[in-house]
């Protein structure tokens, strides 16, 4: 097998057409998660979306600035915090919104529901609901990449909780002994439920602890999208030009209850205010608006363009039908095809 | 007895004279040994200032704090681990695993060395640890999130499982518990969580050495336990009201398991139908028709039946996760086929039994 | 057909003619299928420059390099969960666990990954991994390293578990294990590694869809899989000898169970005893019991037997030990019981039946 | 419940006596697991020991010296690798001995064998065969000190192998999170059954990969036993003191292979003949000669002594009756008195 270096560099096109625009790509990407998730919680209450939800409204700059440095080639494993992840990966808002609703247009045909969304195309491997579940099977992709030789990244994200995780460890020592090509990304909101960051980890500063590991490890603004693209940037360069894993800490928020069932008792309303001031999306919006580079007019038609879009979303969903109950046991093995050929 | 009670499991709205839950039952019982001992002291995920996930030991830590009621990081493996060690030096730990789900992490703590220390060790460390965790479907909450894996834990010799399913037991099973040498799990099924009903009369510690005839019947016995006993209850009302007479056992203790109360109703009615939320294949369903086999095959007139979860991780959507569970209607349909009555028209019909494949 | 070399499992010299063994064999499979398939590999604690904990994999690495021979840490849940994931990126990882005891570590990626993906992700996600495991007791090992938790494994929906119990299956199952597009788990035996015999005749793919009839018979059916497979047989031996007609039928697949071969050998001895190592309560014999039961109630004319390991942390001691595990004579007493003969004088008495207290 | 400092302090006795006296005492104990296992070799070739069995040999310092750090209120938690940490910790060789041949004298009546040796009189629990399943245990017994403000240490040994899995990790950072008096013994002896310290981990300096946790944490010449005890002094007084975990990173080396199944084909012939010259036992034989502490007659006498300790132990092992097979299921759970009492 021959190393074959990919020819599709990040996402040519939003930044070709210059620094702005691509400034208007980034607000665009992450006021769509915004108002997708407003729309979830009206859903929920409505009972149209079941089961857990979590919400990502206030960790927008991640997912958005993060996915500016990864390539259709690249792989993404996700938490059940993930929305913001499928969105900014490409993923429709018609197929997630189908699959909260458990209908078979979803993008788990309505089997996995808001934890769990997948989209092989886009290679989004979902969706994992155990926390720190995901980080063995990032490092697996990231160790076949590197067997057959392909240059391609595989970002993970997780939370500061799953880094109390024996399997956030166990990866780690993984990816950095044999120098995986895996982009480590810890969304630290500061909580893992109800539980504050010292309150679960002896030492708070995991950047820190991460490089023990020997991989590059850095702390990044996790309200600033520009500083997340940054970071995130010379991070995947690190990992594509063969020194192994990179490890970014986050800084981030939730500015919602851990899920939809979580009456958020353990937080201080006084410091969710204070994050709130550093909102990613209105900070951006803000500084587009004193740059000109976003109207008010502009802004009006961007939220028109996403509702209509949240919209039609809503509309699909409801309008698309359920898997039939024979179907219940479909998937649960391949099809005998595909194995006696 | 407040049997009738625990049986508006799911619907929303308790009526007027009901005054406690599940859920509070449970918590009650978490007050009562935190009190009555200061070498208890419960230990999970969230348990202090988030209230619990499920919100039962909600108010605990402002009455005992932070030490007694105490937050562990995302470290299933080390706080079982912690729980078992605090136990051989002499404390009664309560570990809430937050779901079983997540137990599959502590799994090698609680068999290595919980079940095994006492027997490995010749007799010298008993470890009196009790480990609840919730379990169970029919919420909406997907593959990684339903599992109803409380009969791989029967498996475990050295292990008491309870699995209490009214209010009395979730109010009267922990002292017991808490008194056994002996690690003890409780599963307690998060569809019951708001099950209300009057405050269970008897104040005195349950009896978890045995199964419960939950309603005596004469024609078939419906053995069950946990989430499903409220769907057995109904199945049973349903049979009466169609001249079938069903006996509800609600197991009670998953391990070990009570063959005296089980045979006792079976050797009775000569029919058996086994309901049990864990997947069919390797179930403790399975156990408890092979036990029947052994001890009384010539007492069955029909072959054990066994109602059980479809074999496939949980869906998300409602109708397909309804289909894969044990319902009403198939435990109906079961009685009716030991009682060699043919089913109501279209209730097995309900029951996918397509798509087999190779999944069986 | 080997199956008679099989059956010198435990005696240390293996006479002249023998060839092969089941390590050698495992190993052939694992070198062919390195050589058919550049996607292959093979992953785990010390297969490399250790050659394997068994020394299955000793040579491979020298063949094959430390890229394909890929020593993990001690991190068993990280190499598993990796494995599926390179499963997922297109490679046919063989990811070794070196004994079933450890695999509870990395039972949550099994379960909640390897199992679950493929339906949870709608139909979008094949894992097509192999994980090989040593299992089984008889070695003094003790009480951490004795399990026989195969049967759990079979529990699982999505997963296809194999045992070979004899030189053709060690050899040949690796390659269909490997051509299916979903997890397979292989659970190799240790006490048979040293078995040796003729090298198989056939080089095709084994059959990993049926179970096997190892020996016909008419009078009873013993049902068994695994290390468990030669002892049946010496119990086969030694009924007939008794003028009792013993069919032995060797599962090999424990999920999905094979319910036509086994069903059939019943249907026409009328009689099955079923032989595990699992401990017995919510053993993998527990659900071929129940499901003879469910399909064959009225074939049947004894309750269905089971042989399987007390329930007890296997014991150092080796009388203990041998005393916890199924036997050649406790075969041939659930046998005659089974036929209706009177045990032989003393061979029931042996099994230790006191003080089962509370364990049962 | 009230803090009690127990008066018990560190092995009073052999310290008293003088420091010669002291150093003669810590060579008869290493001695003792060195000969003990010397005759165990023998034993396990005759057939007379069976299943997995772990040496020691060439760590005799490691057991030894940290033993004189703990009192009898302490507790220790060990590895399957156990014998010299029992003998170490006073469980008689003949209560060893038994328990490899299966007697129901042996220190767990016969059903743990080599890896499994409990002592709770002395507080020795056991005898851990599942790598890095002794360290959230150890974690537990510090736990109930802490919460019931008993003054006492648990010492946990551990191996390199041990410092990849999840468990250290979660334990480390439990421990550290909340203040436990625990003493953290990492016995790197560089491999991992055949695996090199440097192929299991990324970054191969443990102690301070745990000082990454914020425990206080040292490197530690595990040849020399003086050193051990010296650190582990220090260490426990730490831990005592209340200052929270500490880690002892203990670089060592075992002589013989891995188990007795293990044929050491991954070692160079070299590096072992490298260590031997560091043999811990010979080399503070030489120390204490060369100071005139031990003449050839007191090495002598003192063979002599522990030979025939050995050989009464053998003897007495060979004598004692098996555990009958009624008892199988006995203890695996506690007898019924104990639960209604
Ligand atoms: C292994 C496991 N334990 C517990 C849970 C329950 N749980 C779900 S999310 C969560 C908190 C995770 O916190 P963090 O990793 O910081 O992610 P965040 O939710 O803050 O994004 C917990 C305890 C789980 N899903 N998996
Ligand atoms: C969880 C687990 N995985 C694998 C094994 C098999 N095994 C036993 S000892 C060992 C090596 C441990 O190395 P280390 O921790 O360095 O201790 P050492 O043997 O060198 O003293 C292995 C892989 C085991 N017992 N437990
Ligand atoms: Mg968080
Ligand atoms: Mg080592």
């Amino acid at each position: 097998m021959t190393t074959t270096r990919s020819r599709r560099t990040p996402r040519p096109a939003a930044r070709a057409a210059g620094p702005a625009a691509h400034r208007l790509a980034l607000l665009e990407s992450m006021l769509r998660v915004r108002r997708f998730e407003e729309r979830c919680v009206e859903l929920y209450s409505a009972a149209r979306i079941r089961g857990f939800m979590h919400l990502y409204i206030g960790e927008e700059a991640v997912a958005v600035g993060v996915n500016e440095a990864l390539t259709e080639d690249d792989a993404v494993v996700s938490t059940y915090r993930e929305h913001g992840h499928a969105l900014a990966r490409g993923v429709p808002a018609e197929a997630i919104m189908a699959e909260m609703f458990g209908k078979v247009t979803g993008c788990s045909r309505g089997r996995g529901g808001s934890m769990h969304l997948f989209d092989t195309g886009r290679r989004f491997y979902g969706g994992n609901a155990i926390v720190g579940g995901g980080l063995p099977l990032a490092a697996g992709l990231a160790l076949a990449d590197r067997m057959t030789g392909r240059d391609r990244v595989t970002c993970c994200f997780f939370g500061d909780g799953a880094f109390a995780e024996g399997e956030f460890h166990e990866t780690a020592n993984l990816a950095a002994l044999w120098g995986l090509p895996l982009l480590l990304v810890c969304e630290n909101n500061l909580y893992a439920m109800g539980t504050a960051l010292a309150r679960h980890q002896a030492q708070t500063d995991l950047a820190l602890r991460a490089a023990g590991y020997g991989m590059v490890s850095w702390a990044v603004d996790g309200m600033d999208v520009l500083a997340v693209e940054d970071a995130a940037r010379r991070a995947a360069e690190g990992v594509r030009g063969g020194s192994g894993p990179h490890f970014l800490e986050m800084r981030t928020y939730r500015f919602r209850a851990h899920s939809m069932y979580d009456s958020d008792r353990y937080r201080d309303k006084a410091e969710i205010e204070r994050w709130r001031e550093r909102d990613p999306v209105e900070g951006l919006a803000r500084r587009l608006r004193d740059a000109r580079e976003l109207t008010d007019k502009d802004r009006t038609a961007l939220e028109d363009r996403l509702a209509a879009e949240i919209d039609a979303a809503v509309a699909a969903a409801e309008r698309a039908p359920e898997e039939p109950v024979e179907d219940l046991l479909k998937y649960v093995t391949s099809p005998v095809e595909a194995i006696r050929p | 007895m407040t049997t009738t009670h625990t049986r508006t499991a799911g619907s929303g709205a308790p009526s007027g004279r009901t005054t406690t839950t599940y859920r509070e039952a449970l918590r009650e019982a978490l007050r009562e040994a935190l009190r009555a001992d200061e070498r208890v002291f419960l230990m999970g995920e969230d348990v202090g200032r988030y209230g619990g996930c499920f919100g039962v030991s909600l108010g605990l830590l402002e009455e005992f704090g932070p030490d007694r009621i105490r937050d562990a990081p995302l470290s299933e493996s080390a706080f079982v681990g912690a729980g078992i060690g605090a136990a051989l030096a002499g404390m009664r730990p309560v570990v809430e695993i937050m779901t079983v789900n997540f137990s599959l992490l502590a799994l090698d703590q609680i068999l290595n060395n919980a079940a095994t220390l006492l027997h490995m060790s010749g007799g010298q460390l008993p470890v009196p640890i009790v480990i609840r965790m919730t379990t169970g479907a029919g919420r909406q909450l997907a593959a990684q999130h339903s599992h109803s894996l409380e009969g791989w834990y029967a498996h475990i010799p050295g292990l008491r499982v309870l699995a209490p399913a009214t209010l009395a037991d979730a109010r009267y099973m922990l002292a017991p518990a808490l008194a056994d040498p002996d690690p003890v799990l409780i599963f307690e099924h998060g569809g019951l969580y708001n099950v209300s009903g009057e405050p269970p009369a008897a104040p005195e510690p349950a009896d978890i050495d045995h199964a419960a005839v939950r309603r005596p019947g004469t024609d078939v016995s419906l053995i069950t336990y946990g989430g499903s006993l409220p769907k057995a209850l109904d199945a049973a009302d349903e049979l009466g009201s169609g001249g079938i007479s069903a006996e509800v056992v609600d197991l009670r203790t998953l391990r070990p398991l009570d063959d005296a109360t089980v045979g006792t109703s079976v050797a009775r009615t000569h029919r058996a139908v086994v309901v049990d939320e864990g997947w069919r294949t390797g179930s403790l369903a399975a156990e408890i028709s092979a036990r029947l086999t052994e001890q009384h095959f010539y007492d069955l007139d029909a072959p054990v039946e066994r109602v059980c979860s479809a074999e496939v991780p949980m869906p998300y959507a409602r109708t397909l996760e309804q289909a894969a569970l044990p319902r009403v209607d198939a435990i109906v349909a079961a009685a009716r086929r030991a009682v060699g009555e043919p089913a109501a028209a279209g209730a097995d019909a309900a029951r996918p039994r397509a798509v087999l494949g190779r999944s069986g």
